[in-house]
This record gives C-alpha cells, structure tokens and sequence, in this order.
C-alpha cells in the first residue's frame, strides 16, 4: 500500500493530500436524545481509497459510518449538526432527496442481511426499483456483472433462484455488497462486514475490498486492527465521540501522534 | 332499498307462538320465511313505533296491549295506521312439584307471601312470613320459596299487577304495594321459564310462578295450585275465570302491507282457526285460545284492518 | 341513498377513470424520459399521482356528501353528487396531469398520501373508544338524572321494582323511591363471579406456565402449549353451556353430600368454568413473561447452588412478578367482562352475600336482560344497562391500563 | 473427605428437606397441566356425548296420498295410524305443491320422513311416551318402517320450531356472512395501523396514546362492543338491525385490535437487518414495508388474523345487543338481511323447552367447536409451515 | 507473573509442573444435538492461579468452561463424555450432587446477573439457603466480607437496601462476584467477566481478579487478549473445539509452538 501523505498539524486531525476528497465531514455533531455520541469530528474520505475507522467499542465509529448516508435518519431521537458533503454537495440539505442520496452511497453491514428473496431477486431488486436498467436483458447482464465484481458469481451462476439466505455467511455478505454495487454507487460504506465470519470468508472479503476500491470510494468500520492495517490506505482512531488521530495507516500503525492511539493499538483498552 | 322478508319483534311470550305461525307460513307459502326477534313486548313497540320503513318491523307482537304514550309514540313517528290483533291469553300459574298435596291459594295469600312488606295493625312491617302456615293456618307446613321471572320480565309485570296489586286493598294495605320481597323467599330466576320448572320439580318444597303452557308440557311433574279456587285450564282462562291471565297481542303496520310481501297472508294464517282455534296447532303448544265469540270478532276486526284508536287503549 | 351505495358507486366508476388517469400520467412521464429529461420519480409513480389526483377531490365530494345525508342536513340526489364527483374528478386530473413535471416528486407525494392513509387507520382505534364512551354515555346520563350517582354507586338494593304500573299503563302512579338502582349487589355478584374464576385460573394457569417453561421438555411442551390453549378458543357460549348443564348440577350434588343447600343457579359453577376458561389466558401470559426472564438470571441461580425449583421460586417468579400481575389483572377484566358464561348459569337475583353457593347476578347478566327485556326503552331499568355498561368500560379500562403500564416497567427491565 | 463433599448430600438434613420441597414443587405444577388437561378432555366428552344423538335421527316410511283434504291441510296425505308419527314439517307444504303443481293430484309417493321429535328421542331412549303411542312405535320399529339413519337434515335445513327439522345450516351461513364482513373491515384496517404504528409512527406521546388504547380495546369486554354496534351502526348510521353487515363491523371492532396486536408482533418479527438493508439501497419507507417486510411477515399476520376470526365467530354477547338472536330458519342471501350465527344459535336452543333441542345443543356446540379448532389447526400450521429463524 | 512451567509434549497439550492441579479435563467431548462442540479436550487448572481460555468465537470457550460446574446440564440436547475432576473427583460421577458441586464452583457471566433483590439480599441469598451461617449477625458479617472482597463494601456499605439493578454495569458485576465468593467457592469461573463493561470497570474487575487468585483457582474466558496476557497466569487457545496450545501465559503470547496460536494472537483471524 503505497500512499503519499503528508502529515499535517495535529489540530486539523485530517490529512490532506493530493487526492480528490468525495466525502467531507465538518464539525459533525450528533446526539441520542439528549447524549452526545459524536463531538465535532472533521474527516475527508479520499474517492477510490478504503478509509478505515477504528476505535473501541462504543466510541462512535457507526454512528458516524451512518451520517454519510443518513441512516441516523431512520432514528427518532437522533440529532446532527455540521455538515457532510459528497463532491461538496451538502447531504443535510433539505432539498436532498434521501432515498436518491443512498442509492448514491451503498452501504454493507456487520451481519450479511440479504433479503429473503432469490439470489436473482436480491440483486435485481434496487435496479428495477430504480429504473435503472429496462428491460430483462439489460437486468440479467446487470446481475450477472455485479455478481461477478462481488467475486460471486462462479459460485452461485447456476442456482440464482435459490433463495439468498442459504448461502453461507461469506457468500451472503459478498451477496450484500454486489447488491450494494448493482445501483452503481459511488461510495460504499461498510460497518464490521467480516465480523460476523470465519477467517476464510473474511479474507475473501479483504480482497474483494481490495479490488472494489479501484471503482468505488469505500469507508470502513473494523475492530480488527489488523484487517485496518491490511485493506485500508487510510485510518481514523475514534475515541468517545471525538477523532483522535486520522491519518494513512502505516503510519498510524507505527507512528502514532497520540498516546490514546498507542494505548489502543497495543490493546491497553476496548 | 326493499325488504323481501317481513319482520316480526316483540313479546317473548309470544315468540313460541308467532315463530311457529312464521315457520308455518314459511313453509306452507312461497313467501320467505319471515324474521322474528324475541324483544320483550316493551323493546318490539319501541322498534316498531320507531317509523315507517323498511328498517323498522311490520308487526310486534305484545303479551299486554299497548299503551297510550306506546301509542302516542307511533303516531308521532308517523306510524299512524295500525291494526290490533288479539290471539289468545296466557295464565300465569303458581305451581309446585306433583309430590305435594294439592294447595289452593287465594290473591291475598300469596301476595302476603311475596310482599316485601305487609299490613300489620294498618302499618307495613317488613314481611315476617318464613312459612305457609304462618300466614294461614289451613296453608301446609312448607318454607316460603318462590321461583319467579325477575323484574325485566313481561311475566313479572303481569303477575305484580294481577296479583300483587289487584289483591293489596283487600288484604289491607295502607298505601300502595310496592315491592317484591328480597330476603330470598322469592327468587329471580331467569326469562327461561324451562329452568324454573326443573327446579320446582328437584326442590319439593318451592313454588314457580310462570306461564301456563309451560304446566301443560311437563303435567307429569308439576301442578298448580288453585287461585281463588279457580283451577287453571284453558277453559277457565280462556273464559277470563281464571284471574292471573293476561291477552296476547299483534299490532301491524298499515303502511308496510303492500310493500312488504305477505303481511296479508301472515296475518290471515295466524289468525286462522288453523292457529288459533279451539282446535288450532297453536294450542298443542299451549296458547289459550280465546272463546269462540271472541275470536270470531277479533278475526273479523283483522280482516277488515280497524284501525286502533286511542280510545281503545285507556 | 345509503353512503355505502354511493361509495360503491363511485369506486366503480373510478376504477375504469383511475385506470385511464394512471395511464395519462406515466406516458407522460415515459415521453418525457424518452426525450431524455431525467425525471424525479419513476413513470409509474407519476401514473399512480395522476390517478389520486383524480381520485381524492371525488371521494371528498362523495363523502361530504353522504355525511350530508348522514347528519340529516340535506339529502343531494344521487344524480347531482354523482355529477360533482365527475366533474371534480376530471379537473384534479386535469391539474394532476398539468403538474407533472421532472421536479415533482411524485414517489414522496405518494408516500406521504399512504403515511396518512394508514395513519387514518391507526386513528380508527381510538375512534372506537371515544364512539364506545359516546355511546353508553348519553343514556347513561338519563339514567342518572333519574338516579343519584351516590345511590347507583353505594346502594345495596337493586330493585328495579314498580315497572309493573307502567306496563298496566299506570306508569303516572309510579311512586319516588319505590325503586331502587344500588348496584352493589350486582358488582359484589360481578366480584364474587371474578374471584372465584381467578381462584381457579390463578393456581392452575401459572403453575402450568412454569411446568410448561421450566420442567417440561420441547415434545411435552409443544403438545400441552396447544392443548391448553384449546381452553381459550372456546367460545363463551359453550362454556355458559357446560356450566348451567353438566357443573351446576354436580355443585349442587357434591354441596348436598355436605349437607350444604346450593342454588341451581350458584355463582359457583359460572365462577369455575369462567376460571377454566381464563386458565390459558394466565399461563400463557405468564409463560411468556417467564420466558423473557433472561437465562443469564437462572444462570447465576443455579451457578450458585440453588435447587430448580428455588430458582423458579425465588429468583423467576419475584423477577416475573409485575408480569404475572399484570396477566391476572388482564384475567380479571376479562371475567368482569364475561357475559355468557353467567347469563346462562349464574343467576338473576340482586343478592348481597358472601355464599358462592347461593344465587347472584351480575352486571353483564343485567346488561343483557335490560336490552333484551321486556321494559320500555327509557324506563330506568333498561338505562341502567347503559350506566352499568359505563362503569364496567372505566373498571376494565382501569385495569387494562394499570396492567399494561406494569408490562412496560416489565420490559423495560429485561429488554 | 473428598468424596463426601460432593456426594455426601444423604445425610444432609437442610439438602434433604430442600430436594423434598423441589419434589413437591414439581409435583404441583404437572398436576396443574395434568388437571387442566383433564378438564379439556372432561369438557369435550361431556359435550359428544351430549350431541352425538343429534347426528342420527328416525324416518318413517310414508305413503303420501294427494288427496283433496290433503290440498287443505297437508296431515291427510298421511295414513291415519302415522299422522302422530311423521313429523307435521313432512306433510305441511302439500298444499302449497299440489297448488304449484295440479297433476299430482291423486296420486301417491312413498317416502321416508322424520318422525316427531319425541318420538326420536324415546327411540334414543331419552324419554318416554304415552303406553299406546309406545307400542305403535315399537311395532313400527319391529317391521322396519321407522328405521334409524344419518341425519343429513341437521346439516341442510335451518333452525325450525319442530326440532325433528332444525339444523344449523342459516346459523353457519349467517356466521360465514358475519365473518365476511369482520374480515372484510378489520383486515385491511387492522393490517394499515399496525404498519402504521410499527414502520411509520415516530415513537411519541401520540402513538403510546394509541397503541395504549388499542391495548385496552383488546381487552374491553365485548358486551360492550355490543352497545357500542347499537349506538353506532344501527342508531346512527342505519344499519338494518340483526343483519349481518351489523353484526360483522361490531366484530369488525372488535376484532381490530386482536388484528392489530397480532400484525405488530409479525412486523416486529421481521429482523431490522432486512429493513436496514432495504433502506440503505434506497427504499423509501412505503417501498420496504410493501416489498421487504409485508412479504416476510405475511403468514405472521395471516396467522393473527385467523386467531382474531376465530374468536369473532365464538363471540355471542355483542350479537345479542345488536339482535342477531332471532328465529332465522332461511339462510340469509344478503349483507342486510336478516341472520343469525351458530353460537347464537347455540344459545337459542340452550333455552327451548323440549327435550329434543338439548342433544341439538350439543351437537352445534360440537359443530361450532370442531370450525373453530380446525380454523386455530390451520392458524398453527401455517405459523409452522413459515415459521423462520433468522 | 513469575511461574514455572515445563514445556512438555505438543500432543498433550497440557502443562504441568509442581503446581496442585486443582480441575482437571480428561478427553471431553460435548455435543450439542448433533452437533459437536469439543472434541477431546484435556486441560489441567491449577490451584490459586488464573487460567485464561482464548480464541475465535464459537470455538468452544464458554461450552468448556460451562462444563466445569456442570451447568450444560441445563440444556437439554447438551452431552457430555470424558472425565472432569475436581480435587480427584470425577464432577459427571452419577453421585455427584450438582447442586452442591456447583456451591464449590462458582461463576460470574459476561452480562453482570444481579438478582433483582436488594444488594444485600443479593450476597445474603445462596448462604442462606445452603446454611452456611446461622443467625442474623453472622449473616450481616459475611455479606460485609464478601463485598469486601469484592471491593465494592466502600461503594454500596450505606444502601444495602437498594436493588442490585440500580448499580452500574461495572458494580453489578463485582455484586456478582460477591455473590459467588459468598458461599465460599473452591473455583470461580468467568465467561467473559469485563466484556460488558467500559475499560475503568474492566480495570477494576482485572484488578479484583488478581487479587482473588489468592484464595481461589480462576478461570476466565475472555475474547481480549491483552486482558489474557494481563491477568492470567496459564492461558488455553481453543479453536474450534480443540485446545490447540496450553501454556503459561508468557510463553504463549510470546512464543507460541502452533502456526495458529501465532496466526491467532496477531490478528490474522478472529
Ligand atoms: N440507537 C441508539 N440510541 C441511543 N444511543 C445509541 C444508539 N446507537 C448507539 N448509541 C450510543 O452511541 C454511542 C456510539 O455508538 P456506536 O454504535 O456509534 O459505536 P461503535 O463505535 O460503532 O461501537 P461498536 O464497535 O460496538 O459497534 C454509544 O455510546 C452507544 O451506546
Ligand atoms: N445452546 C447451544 N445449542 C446449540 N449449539 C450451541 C449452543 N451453545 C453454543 N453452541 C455452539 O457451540 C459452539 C461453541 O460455542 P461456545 O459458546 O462455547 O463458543 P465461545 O468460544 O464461547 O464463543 P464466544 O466467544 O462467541 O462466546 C458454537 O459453534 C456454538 O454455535
Ligand atoms: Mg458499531
Ligand atoms: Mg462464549
Ligand atoms: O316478552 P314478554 O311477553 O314477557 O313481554
């Protein structure tokens, strides 16, 4: 992982770079009701770059994930302010359109949820819903090419009838992010995706990430540092609500700025 | 909107006779089988005299004749024409298990039994009779235990006034009667008249008050006791003799027949001799029938559709 | 014309028009996409938009004016309410079409339109309970102008009494007081009624709740589960049935034995296979909230040396308590409530006593026999079953509440 | 010493007397199940074998003579010696035929008929009869001309005050048209609340209020449902008393909130994850319930809504109130019309006086009773048939 | 941690030295149903010493752990086979008094379980029962005792009255260590014991535990590592139902024999 950074004033808590910024936080605040979860937190994610969010349990990291696509909507009590944008477009907007914004930014979750549909049926599903592609031609090529990009389709070519909840947990969460990938979003969030699986499937899904960032700008939460240390070219530490430290992984990993960065990265908590 | 169905509310003490006139005439005429709906005599006049219309019923039937604010109602409702039609009567008996001697009451007697208060010495005083005998010393040694219909009934009603209040002057009372004992002497027991006479057959010592037809379908278990010495049969009845007897009534509303097919026929078939003559169906199941005289002119009033007047009524 | 006819009308003549409007509306948004203007929403999503426009101001017509007949105000004829609908429907779809256009978003139109279609639906269950208040209440206050309140609630004589007059047509002689509405002897029936039925329930139900969630295996759980639960499918009828026809007369055999006297309409037999009937009520209930205790509590009984059934005892039950309360509170209005099983056995004699084997009545028996008898309509007695509806509601209602607030505490405790 | 420690529990008075009151304890809570079990089956053999009389019955066989005194009164069609034998319901729409039809004037038909209900039942042994009418009947018996058989009669006729005639078949039409009705309201409105309070309703004041009532409505008694059909639709809005519209929609509430409760805990079963998954594609919210959840939670509902039918069809107390207790003996052919139900029904003949309806009881309650336990069989299947573990 | 351990044969998998072996597993094998969770496990835990059980999720800790005080017995499709002894007895022996063995072994969970009782109703309930003391004092003493112990008495001395719930997350778990030291247990078992909590409580609770192995033979699963290597003094990896490595806790996080141990503790799975 070769990434050019330059380490700026620990103050900004960002790095900047040459590359292009797709999503921008600014002094993101959130609240449950009347307890704060995210405290000012300022964060570019690099486009077509696998930006990681570490940090212990509880510290904020998905409630974050879920502001780049208002998924914090979808809960009562909770309240944002700050901005985030997408190529500086501001997502809190009130004239955006959130359905419209999420079909933008795909999202994949901790334990694979693929509808109880077939396997066809799970991906073609948001296409169609979206109008996306006319006609069954142009959906079945649809599927076939999203199965393919998830890393999926030689294994499931044969019975896309079959229902996508009796796949196996890696097979379903691969199935998960080529449903992501079929509306063809730009960004794709991921909270824990290879937690809920065995260390092979997991490894299959580190290198899908791998290769999916080559198109896509994607944003994930692990607890495993050593699979931020492997997939991502960049990292943030979150820490009650607040980021500690962001910055490109290796040195993150080796160098940290910050003691709180040190003490979790050689297991002193969470 | 129209009905096919002609619709019959009112009397329970009716209601054997009417729905064996309305399964009949369903039966024995092309006409759909009309509907009838136990109401009480109190609840049918109310739907009846509700209006004119196809959501109101052609016919109630009434174990007492209607009264005059009933009557008032109606033609404030617009429910102006109606014709009286008179069936028969019901006694109301006081009877007792067959196991017994034989008992002959009078209207006093047992009206002493049933008070909640009674004339002592030109006062009312708390009823005190626990026995028959107490009250006379010719009525046997037995606990007073009356089962009889409870206050919502139209039995009740007529057995209060019939009894309770047509023999208070003469057993003394100071001021009007007014209640039923409610020490337990008496007890309410339910519109199913059926139940009460199991009961008076398993307890000896109990008496039933409830409508006649019901001593002739179980004859073989239950008597009564002479009123008045005046034994009831359906002669003494029917002859007016008998004095715990009330009338049983239809009222049909003129302005249904006509648009409401068969009210005609119905009301021809009940009032047929077939029903309600001294030979009549409706007699196997225990209606009085009315003396020969009598039927002849209420089957002829029907026929001709004389309007009911208020007159009638006071 | 009835407002359902109207409705059903209208619906037929808008389904072939709805048909023509979703139509209109997506070709014009398909003619739009073709010529490559990116639309907000999908063209069937403006189809659906042109049909509720059309659709909406018509109902309203037709609505307004059936409620017009309803209330009594006027009665449109049908031609001209008809004529109104069509003509409101053809200019909403006329507008409807008009505004399509790439920035309308017809998907959050509609979505709107369908969150409050079903918020109407939600709103319907309220609306039930204020009619059901509205409707006991009105005769209920008549009946209260004739009776103290004071007097319904704490009389101990319940007398409906001279009727009679009036049925003879005498009702003018009717003399003040000499009837009397005290229902206590009802309610002290209705209690009776309730507790001997939960003296039954109780016990029975949640033992077998715990047999059930604690002891039994899956094979026996999963047959006596169903089994019992047979107990609650059986309506009320049957069971006013089995308790005046084969229990009563077995009470009154097995109280001669003992030499005691019973009635044959005791409120003994109605108040057991009441209790029968809530069995299923009390255990499932309870099976439930046991089951919600977390395993983690049993654990660390047992992990401490405790016997089964000292965990069940002492640590389930005291944890699942406000839960169990709450099933016999629930039980309990249920049997304050229940009206066949005591029409059919239990007796109709106001009677204050504390012998179950003695005749009583209770409220709903009086409900039933003031609507159903023989008294004219606004006679005191056939009100009554409005004010005696009316306490019974704000009892249940009471219950209900309390019991439900304890299944909150309940969950939220071990949710 | 080691071996005492774990094992050692025999001489332990305290664990002795502990492991007795866990005995008993057991003890208490199988004879709970076991007693309750023992009332279910107590009830259900009392109830057959109470009603199961009800399904066979005796004919006679008669020669019906259409005669001229039979096109007045149909009884002499009859041999004199069966007139007090065959029921009257056989012979008394002669007149009526013989009207429609003139040809079959003086001819003759040999037939089986019901004999009169107190005839059947000292054939069933349940009473007696007067010596001379016996011994007629038992010599009938002897040559074969009253004959025992299945009473198809009770399954195809409605009620009649002759109870040789009556059936159930206008009470289950009527309940059939009642259910209709309920189901027909309180589905769609019952489904429509509960996605509304469970998948829409922000979790305010406003929606506890509701779902608070909707908990106590549950749980009102239903007689008052009953008051509350009387005031509502027939008072105010006109619904011709007793017919099934009335009594449906009172159900129809009364049955909503059962709807409701049991549609909630099916939409509630559908794990968050699938919604989750739905919105973060792009779903609004209608498009994941109608899509994502409905579909999952479908047989969860369908399950709660037999549940909910079921118990509609038990329910007597409301339908008293609103006048569904009526003398019906034809089957309804319209919302409006007249009906009556079978549990009402059941109630009807609970109370007549002869003998002869108490076995018919009997029988409609086993009738009502095995519709119901197969409609809660299907309701528990079909929970099976989908049941999921996510 | 000083310890001296021998290095013995892989194939026993089980490290002995001149330590009292206070539980000891000999080949067991639990299913559940059908389903196989361990497969031949020996392990021996010595007296007075934590032994930490580590390994992916799923492999098998907890189901091993619930062996040892017999509480598998609770799920009926659970069966065990194979030998485990405490002081020589063997625990599944048919004479065997659970009740009692499980007075002698005790356990705290990884969501703290306090009864919903008062505090002191909490620690006074299983020596009432068992009759461990008699009379009101002598109760009042060992409830103070035991929350001493437990370090918590400073806490809650002055509302013993209040329900155990209304403590936090951390003081519900250290209740419920008092609770289990209370009936005066030989071992004490911990699933988990600070997953639940935030890092100051599992500092705490880390603390108690190193104090408590004075007294009591400890064995605790934990998914953290660091917690692992702080606490223990013997750890045993599990991987999917077998002990793949048992050792003392230094050699094993250092110097681990197994590819997987290694593969394991730098985060290549799990
Ligand atoms: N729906 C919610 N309502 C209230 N509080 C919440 C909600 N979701 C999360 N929180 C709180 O917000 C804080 C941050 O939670 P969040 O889920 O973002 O943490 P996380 O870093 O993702 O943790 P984990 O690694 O456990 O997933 C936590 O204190 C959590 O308790
Ligand atoms: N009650 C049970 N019924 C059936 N299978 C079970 C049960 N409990 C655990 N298992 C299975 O047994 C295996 C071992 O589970 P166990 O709980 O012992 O693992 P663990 O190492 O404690 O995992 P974790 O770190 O997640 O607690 C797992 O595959 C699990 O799915
Ligand atoms: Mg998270
Ligand atoms: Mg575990
Ligand atoms: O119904 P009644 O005949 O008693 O009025």
């Amino acid at each position: 992982m070769t990434v050019k950074t330059d380490t700026e004033a620990a103050g900004r808590r960002r790095a900047s770079g040459t590359r292009d910024i797709k999503v921008r936080a600014e002094k993101l605040n959130l609240w449950y009701g009347d307890t704060q979860a995210l405290f000012d937190v300022d964060l570019d994610v690099y486009a077509r770059e696998v930006t990681a969010l570490i940090g212990p349990s509880g510290c904020g990291k998905s409630s974050f994930l879920r502001c780049l696509n208002r998924m914090n909507d979808l809960i009562p009590s909770v309240r944002v302010e700050g901005r985030v944008t997408l190529d500086d477009e501001d997502i809190y907007d009130p004239s955006v359109d959130v359905v419209q914004l999420r079909s933008h930014v795909g999202m994949v979750f901790q334990k694979p949820n693929p509808f109880p549909k077939s396997i066809y049926e799970n991906i073609a599903y948001a296409p169609r819903l979206h109008g996306i592609v006319n006609g069954r031609a142009a959906l079945d090529e649809l599927v076939e090419s999203s199965l393919k990009r998830a890393g999926l389709w030689r294994e499931v070519a044969d019975r896309l009838d079959t229902p996508g909840t009796e796949l196996s947990g890696g097979q379903q969460q691969r199935l998960c992010i080529a449903r992501a990938i079929a509306v063809n979003p730009e960004v794709i969030l991921m909270d824990e995706p290879a937690s809920a699986l065995d260390p092979l499937a997991t490894a299959t899904i580190e290198e899908l990430i791998d290769e999916l960032k080559d198109n896509y700008t994607i944003v994930i939460v692990t607890h495993n540092l050593q699979q931020a240390a492997r997939v991502a070219g960049y990292t943030a530490f979150f820490h009650m609500g607040r980021i500690i430290e962001f910055n490109d992984t290796d040195t993150l990993f080796t160098n940290p700025r910050e003691q709180r960065t040190e003490d979790y990265i050689t297991g002193r908590y969470g | 909107q129209e009905r096919e169905q002609i619709r019959i509310v009112g009397s329970s003490t009716v209601y054997p006779f009417a729905s064996y006139v309305v399964e009949e005439f369903g039966a024995t005429t092309e006409f759909p089988t009309p509907v009838i709906e136990s109401t009480g005599s109190g609840g049918g006049l109310r739907l009846f005299c509700e209006g004119v219309g196809v959501s109101t019923p052609d016919i109630s039937n009434a174990s007492r004749r209607m009264k005059p604010s009933e009557f008032d109602r109606c033609q404030e409702n617009g429910v102006e024409e109606i014709t009286e039609a008179k069936i028969g009567s019901d006694g109301i008996v006081m009877a007792q298990s067959v196991d017994n001697e034989p008992v002959a009451l009078t209207r006093e007697q047992i009206l002493l039994a049933v008070a909640a208060q009674v004339p002592q010495d030109g006062e009312l005083v708390d009823n005190p009779y626990d026995n028959w005998n107490q009250i006379d010393s010719s009525l046997p040694d037995r606990e007073i235990e009356i089962l009889g219909p409870p206050t919502t009934s139209g039995t009740r009603d007529a057995f209060e006034e019939l009894v309770m209040e047509a023999a208070s002057e003469s057993a003394g009372y100071p001021e009007a009667y007014s209640d039923v004992r409610a020490d337990g002497a008496y007890v309410d027991s339910g519109e199913n008249d059926n139940l009460i006479v199991q009961r008076i057959r398993e307890n000896t010592d109990a008496f039933g008050i409830f409508g006649y037809s019901f001593l002739e379908e179980n004859s073989d278990t239950i008597e009564a006791a002479t009123i008045d010495g005046v034994e009831p049969t359906p002669e003494s009845i029917s002859e007016g003799e008998y004095p715990v007897a009330r009338s049983l009534w239809f009222y049909i509303k003129k302005a249904h027949e006509g648009v409401v097919p068969g009210i005609d026929e119905y009301v021809s078939l009940f009032m047929d001799d077939l029903m309600i003559g001294s030979d009549g169906l409706l007699r196997d199941i225990g209606l009085i029938v009315l003396p020969e005289g009598e039927r002849s002119e209420w089957q002829e009033r029907v026929a001709n559709r004389v309007n009911l007047q208020r007159s009638d009524l006071e | 014309m009835g407002v359902g006819e109207t409705i059903l009308l209208l619906l037929g003549g808008l389904i072939p028009l709805g048909y023509a409007a979703y139509y209109l509306g997506r070709r014009k948004a398909l003619v739009a996409t073709a010529e490559g203007i990116r639309m907000h929403s999908r063209p069937q999503q403006y189809g659906w938009y042109s049909v509720v426009s059309m659709a909406l101001p018509a109902m309203g017509v037709a609505i307004a004016a059936s409620l017009l007949n309803l209330l009594g105000v006027v009665t449109p004829p049908r031609e001209i309410v008809l004529l109104m609908a069509l003509v409101t429907a053809a200019v909403g779809l006329a507008v409807g079409l008009r505004v399509i256009r790439p920035s309308l978003r017809a998907r959050n139109i509609l979505d709107n339109l369908i969150r409050w279609l079903l918020l109407g639906a939600a709103l319907i269950s309220i609306i039930t309970t204020i009619a059901i208040v509205l409707s006991v209440i009105f005769e209920a206050m008549r009946f209260f102008r004739e009776v103290s309140v004071w007097e319904f609630v704490t009389g101990t004589v319940w007398s409906p009494g001279d009727s009679f007059l009036e049925a003879a047509g005498r009702g003018d002689e009717v003399t003040e007081g000499s009837s009397s509405f005290g229902s206590v002897p009802l309610f002290a029936g209705t209690f009776m009624v309730t507790a001997i039925a939960m003296a039954v329930a109780l016990p029975i139900g949640l033992l077998s709740a715990i047999f059930m969630s604690e002891y039994a295996s899956p094979r026996i759980r999963g047959t006596a589960k169903p089994l019992l639960e047979i107990l609650a499918g059986i309506p009320t009828v049957v069971y006013g049935f089995f308790a005046a026809i084969t229990v009563t007369p077995v009470v009154v055999d097995i109280a001669s034995f003992f030499g005691l006297d019973a009635s044959y309409s005791n409120i003994l037999s109605p108040g057991i296979v009441m209790g029968i009937m809530i069995i299923p009520f009390i255990s499932s209930l309870s099976d439930d909230v046991i089951n919600s205790i977390p395993q983690s509590l049993r654990e660390g009984a047992y992990a401490l040396g405790t016997t089964r059934s000292e965990t069940i005892r002492q640590v389930v039950l005291p944890a699942a308590l406000p839960g169990v309360i709450s099933a016999f509170l629930l039980g309990v209005s249920r049997a304050l409530g229940e009206t066949m099983i005591v029409v059919m056995a239990a007796g109709v004699r106001p009677n204050l006593t504390w012998n179950p084997l003695e005749d009583m009545t209770t409220v709903t028996v009086n409900i039933v026999y003031s609507l159903t008898g023989d008294q004219a309509f606004d006679s005191p007695q056939t009100l009554s079953a409005f004010a005696l509806g009316l306490v019974l509601f704000l009892v249940t209602l009471a219950l209900n509440l309390v019991s439900t607030i304890l299944v909150r505490r309940f969950k939220q405790r071990y949710d | 010493m080691a071996t005492r420690r774990l094992t050692g529990s025999v001489n332990d008075a305290r664990l002795q007397r502990r492991y007795r009151a866990e005995q008993r304890f057991r003890i208490y809570c199988a004879s709970a199940v076991l007693l309750a079990l023992a009332i279910i089956l107590t009830f259900f053999s009392n109830i057959i074998s109470q009603g199961y009389t009800a399904f066979w019955h005796h004919e006679v066989q008669v020669t019906l003579d259409y005669n001229e005194r039979a096109a007045r009164i149909g009884t002499f069609a009859l041999d004199e010696d069966l007139r007090d034998i065959a029921s009257r319901g056989a012979t008394r729409a002669i007149p009526l035929q013989m009207r429609n039809n003139p040809e079959l004037a003086g001819t003759t038909e040999t037939t089986w008929v019901p004999v009169r209900g107190e005839i059947d039942q000292y054939l069933k042994g349940g009473r007696d009869l007067e010596p001379e009418l016996r011994r007629q009947v038992d010599a009938l018996m002897e040559q074969g001309v009253i004959q025992s058989g299945f009473n198809t009669r009770f399954f195809t006729a409605g009620d009649s005050k002759l109870p040789e005639l009556a059936g159930i078949l206008s009470a289950a039409i009527g309940s059939l048209y009642v259910l209709f009705v309920t189901l027909l309201f309180a589905f769609p409105v019952g489904v429509m609340s509960a996605i509304y309070l469970e998948e829409f309703a922000p979790d305010n004041r406003f929606t506890q209020a509701i779902e608070v009532n909707i908990n106590n409505l549950a749980a009102v008694p239903s007689i008052i449902f009953g008051l509350l059909g009387l005031a509502v639709f027939i008072n105010f809005f006109g619904v011709p008393r007793s017919s099934a519209m009335a009594g449906g929609l009172t159900l129809g509430l009364m049955t909503l909130p059962i709807i409701i409760i049991s549609t909630r805990a099916a939409l509630r079963a559908v794990p968050d994850p699938i919604r989750l998954g739905a919105f973060a594609m792009g779903c609004s919210r209608w498009q994941v319930v109608r899509d994502h959840v409905l579909p999952v939670s479908l047989p969860g509902i369908l399950t709660g809504t037999i549940i909910g039918l079921a118990q509609a069809m038990g329910e007597t107390a409301p339908l008293i109130i609103v006048g569904m207790i009526a003398y019906i003996p034809e089957a309804p052919t319209g919302l409006f019309e007249s009906a009556t139900v079978l549990p009402a029904q059941i109630f009807t003949w609970a109370g007549e006086p002869e003998k002869a309806y108490v076995e018919k009881t009997a029988a409609g309650i086993i009738v009502l009773l095995a519709i119901l336990l197969s409609l809660n069989a299907a309701a528990v299947l079909l929970r099976r048939k989908f049941e999921r573990r996510w």
